[in-house]
């Protein structure tokens, strides 16, 4: 395996390359963009790549466009392994032996970052009790406690109803990376535990119960903040400014990931990933999430550079 | 000569052979999809078991499933399958047999002329809109009945009343079709005794129907069993060994759906896992049915 | 327990009555039309039926003999737009009078069809159900006994009373319906054609049979053996079937004098087999 | 003895009598109310449907018409020039470059323009939908929500519209339609079609007309009869192991030609097509054994006495008549593959497609799958769209069943004309 | 065009013979025993068929004569279970043995029903078939005329060539399926009860076309009218029903002499009505 030397194209060869480029990337013509483009990955980032995917449509895409919500992980594991998919969307960076995989396969797999999401951790918003968990809380919360009192004895003496992404989520991973320490067990091996793919099957199960809480990306509380309630964790409320300034801890970064060669053979992947790189901001709030940081980004613009350097 | 007339002698119908032999070889495809069923199911369950933390009498008794962390025992699974199963038929039996009975005994042309096409209709129906119903209908109302607290959001009972009524009009055709075949002349003699209608419907038409109706709760049950998109959008998504059916649980369709709605990792145990579950769930349905078929045939044989 | 006295009793409770004597009339048919939705199948019957004498109705296929034979007692409720006009009169009652029960006719007039059609249960069970329906509280032991010994069934099955009915001979089930009806004790029996489907030695069982029951209960007979008729019956009603289809009552009289001295000439020609 | 007792008095025997009929009466009762609740499943079933597409909307806008230009509350009031020049200011440049590439503003109608604007700059989302039921019974509380709210903009709502048909899937609830997923089911029953009932109806032939009552024919069909009741999930397992996995070349295409230049991927329309085959085929063969045993003999044995062969039979005078009731059965089959999703899942149908599957080595998706996402968005509208599409599904059911009613009624009048 | 005069050839190409001319065996059974799985339907039948001869088989309901009539053009072989032992020859060539097509055979020895059993086609259709699928390469409007014209139905159905076979008369529909055997020139013509379902005009007029087509085919026709028989056959066959229910040859003879001399006691009591 191992990435193959470049050939050598010649430049300006795309059509869609055109002046007025954002922030050092070449600008994109969606209207000379065309042939397909086949996405899998995380139903967190899932929304955004439909938005971004939409937005490059509106702008006159005329190829086909595909996103399979199946989890980060299933994702990787399309792209890496399977080799089916062009980009894979991902709400965790990818795992070493993941690369491994790509390696395989003849890919490299290349990281763009697209924006952050705040982790939520949300009960219904008739649970007038739970406001705020540490996160030792929020660790026995989700594996040994059986009943909200053992939490917090002022609370009441009823069953815990968890409602957690599925095990190929990368917010399934990140969560157990982040609060227990990368390993599953505990929280697998808790009471009452629904896990699905499926945001929406979470949402309403954790609207269905006082005593119901579960976690998944921000946008999808977004989306239902009238019924649902987010917890701060040690004391942080998940906003802008607390995403923006590390304090929030459940922040996470938000990827999507592609391959020089990919990119190379099939352009209008380059020109998605372009375009995703250059407007994810202005759509990044819409859809629930929040901007990553400014270096973060510029590291995926370099990247799409060197991946395409010489070829436009 | 107007026609060439040829010798007795067989003449070599070519084309006759080959018609019949393509035909014989298209009813010996739909034996190929049973073997090809059987033999992707046993293979991609034997690399299941055959995974090292993967044994098959901790796959029959283990109470807990959940591959992730080798929890792999399959009965919370195949105690929701049952549970949401057996509450259909509590409620598809009861009410389909006696739809059947209002049809064959009871109801005149005009309204059997009513009833028949709205069974159809009903039988009709996707099944993904009968989850969608026990989510935005069943469910609601089971907590407003039995309480919000009482009631989980996803849970059995819904599931179960919803694939009930989803197997409900397969239920009122096939015995109103085992009703109306005994013979009128058995009706005609408990009459000439003296009996009521109800009489002569309980005490001989329907004893008279037991096979063929039992084929068909038989046929019924491994519908339900086999159920996928109700219990996947209204049953719950975790597995619980629980007998509780205002509880959420996952039956074994419900786990296929969602480990490949979210899509399968090759090789994984999970991959593998569901076609295990597949394998059960095709063994489990396969029987229901050959018996109902022995069932049925025991029930011709006494009327000929 | 004496169970052969009761089957006698029940037999010999009244004396044979010669057919000389004068006889009480049971049924009454006062201008019977009855019709299958539009179709006029039988027009203006009007006859006596008389206790404990054997009544056939003879007549070439389609005139209608079943048909009037099902309304006496009201089995033509259950065909689909069969109506009947006029009066059928049960000891004076009028039957198709509304507050009637027709479920409680049928016990007291019972019927006996051409295709033998046992319940697909034990011979005992053939016979209890009925009398189980009807709320009898005597021993059902014993009441078995007795109808099948009534029906000259007892011997050949006493010892496979649990038996299912279903695997007796076609005369054995025919005499078993007979039993069955009469362990719910009627007055009338009503027989479409009870040998028709029989080999001619179950027959001549069947017509044995007739004649002993006569002595406790009133029968009709409808059958197409003309034979038959002048063999077991007393009286003999002669239909017969109109351009339209519509059947209608051509000859009544006495068995003996309707064969030998028919007064119409269509019943001339029906019995010597010029037509039918 | 007189055992004439045994059954009481004339008084018993009537006050018995009035009992059992009690019970008949109550009997009859019960099997009625069984049956009207069997109707009451479905009318329910029908108006949770109905209820979810009709109903209002609270809406809120991104810019507010009367931010684009000044005392203009809709976009309805702006005058011509008005509707050119936001267009021009407001539309973003991408868009706009679109715009005009595609058709220049000025050329295009005020009703487009007017959809452009709401679309791209006012930019509508829906805050909350109320059922068809709340909206006509529970004013009063969605009164008080627009009090709460108050941006939001109250609108009666129709989801099923011939835009909604039309449309392609999108991240907005309200330019969501099914284009894509109604072209992807048709699709996919062709490829069922053409895949199932050549071979179904051979089966079917075969086993009528041509099989010998020998244990071979007595195992196919006992296998037949054991395969229409096999769950359709585990269809769903064979088709994933077998056309996605196993054949992925041949349903991807890549063996046959370079010109698909994804890289090889087997969740293909003709894996789709090929799966609800499998899961139709004993249908379609039971059923066409049916219309063949509906042929009267006497055909086969008047077309065998004129020295026809067993081909030349079948052929020229059993299937032409029983091709009726062949083709409705087939079309039953077919709607219910039309309306399988769990083998789709299994095989793993894709979710968000953008453009229409172009041939049988597209990606897919399909009107049951498209309702089983959107009822699991977390977008509340989404219940309101996947209502909708349920509708469409049920339409496109209907059309396919009349169809068959009308086949078999014109054979009917046939009949009835034989006769 | 003269196809009228194709139709008079087709009908006196062979000139008539009387019934006292030697004729000469068409068809031979010899020892045929015939079963239908277990059951032994027809035992040890043996008997010459004459060409250009009308030959009736008489005899009670059940005794075989459907079943030895099939077995000339082996239909039975398409009968599940049917199985047949000795030897049935066409013209000296064995029908069953190994290398003969039965498809063939069919061609030769053509078949006409009890029920009149058209093809769900138009009148034209309904000839044409036939003759196409066995690879007729003449003209079709003239074969259908000749036909047409061979059962005496061209007259009636002439102007309505095209419509649906299924809408003429019982009779008319009897005739078009002689008509339709006759378009593909056989030797023999099997007729099973062809008259059974018709009224009595339309049977004369089958009968007629009988006496017609002897002219040209051989016939063997199956019937329970005696009188029937008796009118248009030569040579009649009577068979018997032994204890078992198998049936027998028991007298052929000419059909003058056998109904006026039968020999056999129990053919003597057939005919005159006794049985059956
Ligand atoms: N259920 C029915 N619906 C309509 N017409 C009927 C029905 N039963 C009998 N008929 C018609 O009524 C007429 C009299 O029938 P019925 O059975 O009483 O005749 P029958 O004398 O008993 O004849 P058979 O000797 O054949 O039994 C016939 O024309 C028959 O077709
Ligand atoms: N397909 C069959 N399978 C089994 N038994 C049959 C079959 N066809 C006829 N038989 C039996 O073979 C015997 C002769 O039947 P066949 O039809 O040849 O009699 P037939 O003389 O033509 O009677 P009919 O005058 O009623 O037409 C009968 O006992 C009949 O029951
Ligand atoms: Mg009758
Ligand atoms: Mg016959
Ligand atoms: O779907 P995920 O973003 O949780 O991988």
């Amino acid at each position: 395996g191992g990435a193959k030397e470049p050939e050598p194209v010649q430049k300006n060869t795309f059509s869609w390359v055109e002046d007025g480029g954002v922030a050092g990337l070449p600008g994109v013509n969606p209207l000379k963009v065309s042939g397909n483009i086949i996405t899998a990955g995380s139903s967190t980032v899932y929304p955004l790549s439909e938005r971004m995917a939409e937005r490059f449509k509106q702008e006159g895409y005329s190829g086909v466009i595909t996103i399979d919500s199946i989890g980060s992980g299933a994702g990787f594991e399309r792209f890496t392994v399977a080799g089916e998919t062009d980009i894979a969307n991902a709400s965790r960076a990818i795992k070493a032996k993941e690369i491994e995989a790509a390696k395989q396969i003849g890919r490299n797999p290349i990281e763009f970052r697209v924006g952050t999401d705040a982790l939520a951790v949300v009960v219904s918003n008739q649970n007038t009790f739970a406001k705020n968990l540490t996160k030792d809380e929020l660790a026995k919360l989700f594996s040994t406690a059986s009943t909200w009192s053992e939490i917090n004895p002022a609370w009441p003496k009823e069953k815990i109803q968890r409602f957690i992404p599925g095990t190929d989520s990368g917010t399934f991973d990140y969560f157990s990376e982040e609060v227990f320490k990368n390993n599953p067990q505990p929280m697998l091996s808790a009471q009452n535990l629904q896990l699905s793919e499926d945001d929406n099957i979470l949402v309403q199960g954790i609207k269905g119960s006082p005593y119901a809480v579960g976690f998944f990306g921000y946008a999808y509380y977004a989306e239902n903040a009238d019924s649902l309630t987010i917890l701060s964790i040690n004391g942080v409320e998940a906003s802008k400014a607390n995403v923006d300034n590390g304090t929030y801890p459940l922040a996470r970064p938000l990827y999507i990931y592609s391959d020089e060669q990919i990119m190379r053979t099939k352009p209008q992947v380059a020109a998605f990933i372009d375009f995703y790189l250059s407007y994810v901001n202005e759509e990044v709030i819409g859809v629930g999430y929040f901007p990553a940081n400014e270096d973060e980004l510029e590291k995926g613009r370099q990247a799409w550079l060197k991946a395409m350097n010489g070829t436009y | 000569m107007l026609i060439d007339t040829p010798q007795f002698g067989k003449k070599h119908r070519l084309h006759e052979r080959i018609i019949e032999s393509v035909m014989f070889l298209f009813a010996l495809f739909s034996m190929l999809i049973t073997v090809g069923i059987v033999v992707i199911l046993t293979r991609e369950s034997f690399l299941f078991f055959s995974d090292p933390k993967v044994n098959l009498v901790g796959f029959l008794t283990g109470r807990d499933w959940q591959p992730m962390i080798d929890q792999f025992g399959f009965l919370p699974l195949l105690n929701a399958t049952f549970t949401t199963s057996i509450i259909a038929m509590l409620l598809g039996i009861p009410v389909g047999l006696f739809v059947a009975i209002y049809l064959a005994e009871y109801a005149n042309d005009r309204m059997r002329g009513i009833l028949k096409p709205t069974l159809e209709v009903l039988a009709g129906i996707p099944t993904i809109v009968y989850g969608y119903f026990a989510l935005t209908f069943m469910t609601p109302l089971l907590r407003s009945l039995f309480g919000q607290s009482r009631v989980e959001i996803y849970n059995t009972a819904s599931a179960g009343l919803v694939i009930g009524i989803l197997v409900l009009p397969m239920i009122a055709t096939m015995a109103e079709d085992a009703i109306s075949s005994v013979p009128k002349e058995l009706r005609l003699a408990a009459y000439a005794l003296g009996g009521t209608k109800i009489e002569t419907t309980f005490k001989v038409v329907i004893p008279a129907a037991l096979s063929g109706l039992s084929a068909t709760f038989l046929l019924a049950l491994s519908r339900a069993i086999g159920e996928t998109m109700v219990v996947a959008l209204a049953a719950g998504a975790g597995p619980k060994l629980t007998a509780n059916p205002f509880k959420a649980a996952e039956t074994i369709t419900g786990y296929i759906v969602r480990i490949s709605g979210g899509d399968v990792s090759y090789n994984s145990v999970d991959y593998n896992s569901i076609f295990a579950l597949g394998l059960v769930l095709f063994l489990i349905t396969f029987t229901l049915n050959l018996v109902s078929r022995k069932v049925s045939t025991i029930f011709h044989q006494e009327y000929e | 327990m004496n169970t052969t006295n009761l089957a006698e009793n029940l037999l010999t409770a009244f004396p044979t009555q010669s057919i000389a004597e004068p006889a009480r009339t049971i049924i009454r048919l006062q201008d019977v039309n009855i019709r299958y939705g539009t179709f006029h199948a039988v027009k203006d019957a009007s006859m006596d039926i008389y206790e404990h004498k054997v009544t056939a109705f003879i007549g070439p296929s389609g005139c209608g003999k079943s048909t009037v034979l099902r309304s006496i007692n009201r089995m033509n409720d259950l065909i689909r737009g069969a109506t009947l006009e006029g009066k059928v009169l049960f000891n004076n009652e009028d039957l198709y009078s509304k507050d009637v029960d027709p479920v409680l006719i049928r016990r007291r007039i019972g019927m006996v069809f051409q295709k033998p059609n046992p319940f697909p249960k034990s011979i005992y069970e053939n016979i209890a159900w009925g009398a189980r329906v009807n709320g009898y509280k005597g021993d059902y032991d014993e009441l078995v006994e007795t109808s099948l010994r009534s029906a000259a069934l007892w011997d050949e099955v006493k010892d496979k009373l649990k038996q299912n009915a279903l695997r007796l001979s076609g005369g054995q089930q025919q005499r078993l319906c007979i039993a069955r009806t009469i362990a719910v004790q009627p007055q009338v029996i009503l027989m479409d054609e009870p040998a028709s489907a029989l080999d001619p030695i179950a027959t001549s069982r069947i017509e044995e049979l007739i004649l002993e029951l006569k002595q406790a209960y009133t029968i009709v007979i409808v059958t197409h053996n003309m034979g038959q008729a002048s063999r077991v019956s007393d009286y003999t009603a002669f239909f017969m079937v109109d351009a339209n289809r519509t059947g209608y009552l051509e000859e009544y009289e006495q068995t003996e004098q309707l064969f030998l001295n028919p007064v119409h000439k269509k019943t001339e020609e029906y019995i010597s087999g010029k037509f039918g | 003895m007189q055992s004439s007792l045994a059954f009481g008095s004339e008084e018993n025997v009537l006050s018995l009598m009035e009992k059992r009929r009690k019970v008949s009466l109550i009997w009859q009762a019960v099997f009625l109310l069984a049956t009207s609740l069997a109707i009451l499943f479905l009318v329910l079933l029908l108006f949770s449907i109905i209820d979810s597409t009709f109903g209002y909307a609270a809406l809120a806008y991104e810019v507010e018409p009367s931010s684009l230009v000044e005392g203009r509350q809709h976009l309805s009031e702006f005058s011509r020039l008005q509707l050119e020049e936001t267009a021009r200011s407001r539309l973003s440049s991408g868009i706009l470059r679109r715009v005009e590439y595609e058709k220049p503003i000025a050329d295009r109608s005020d009703k487009d323009l007017t959809a452009l604007l709401e679309q791209y700059v006012v930019k509508p989302s829906v805050l909350r939908t109320w059922g068809l039921w709340e909206s006509l019974t529970n004013q009063d509380e969605i009164e008080m929500y627009l009090q709460e709210q108050d941006q939001a903009v109250l609108t009666f709502k129709n989801w099923l519209t011939f835009d909604f048909l039309f449309a392609d899937q999108s991240a907005n609830p309200l330019y969501a339609g099914i284009r894509t997923a109604l072209l992807g089911s048709l699709w996919i029953i062709l490829i069922t079609f053409l895949f199932a009932f050549p071979i179904g109806v051979g089966s079917a032939i075969y086993l009528q007309e041509y099989a010998k009552p020998n244990r071979l024919s007595r195992l196919l069909q006992l296998n037949i009869f054991n395969l229409s009741a096999v769950p359709s999930i585990i269809y769903g397992l064979l088709g994933l192991a077998v056309f996605v996995r196993a054949m992925e070349g041949l349903t991807s295409g890549s063996v046959f030609s370079t010109t698909v230049d994804t890289t090889a991927n087997g969740r293909t329309i003709l894996s789709g097509g090929l799966t609800l085959g499998l899961l139709v085929l004993p249908i379609i063969i039971i059923n066409t054994q049916e219309a063949l045993k509906a042929v009267p003999d006497s055909l086969r044995m008047s077309s065998y006495g004129i020295g026809a062969t067993k081909w030349q039979t079948t052929w020229g005078q059993v299937l032409p008549v029983s091709i009726d009731r062949i083709l409705t059965g087939t079309i039953l089959a077919l709607s219910r593959a039309l309306g399988e999703t769990a083998p789709l899942v299994v095989i793993g149908a894709s979710t968000f497609i953008s453009v229409d599957p172009s041939g049988i080595f597209s990606k897919f998706t399909t009107l049951p799958i498209q309702i089983y996402q959107w009822s699991a968005r977390p977008q509340g509208a989404y219940r309101n769209v996947a209502g909708a599409a349920i509708i469409a599904l049920m339409i496109l059911l209907m059309i396919l069943n009349s169809s068959a009613i009308i086949i078999r009624d014109r054979l009917s009048k046939k009949k009835r004309m034989e006769a």
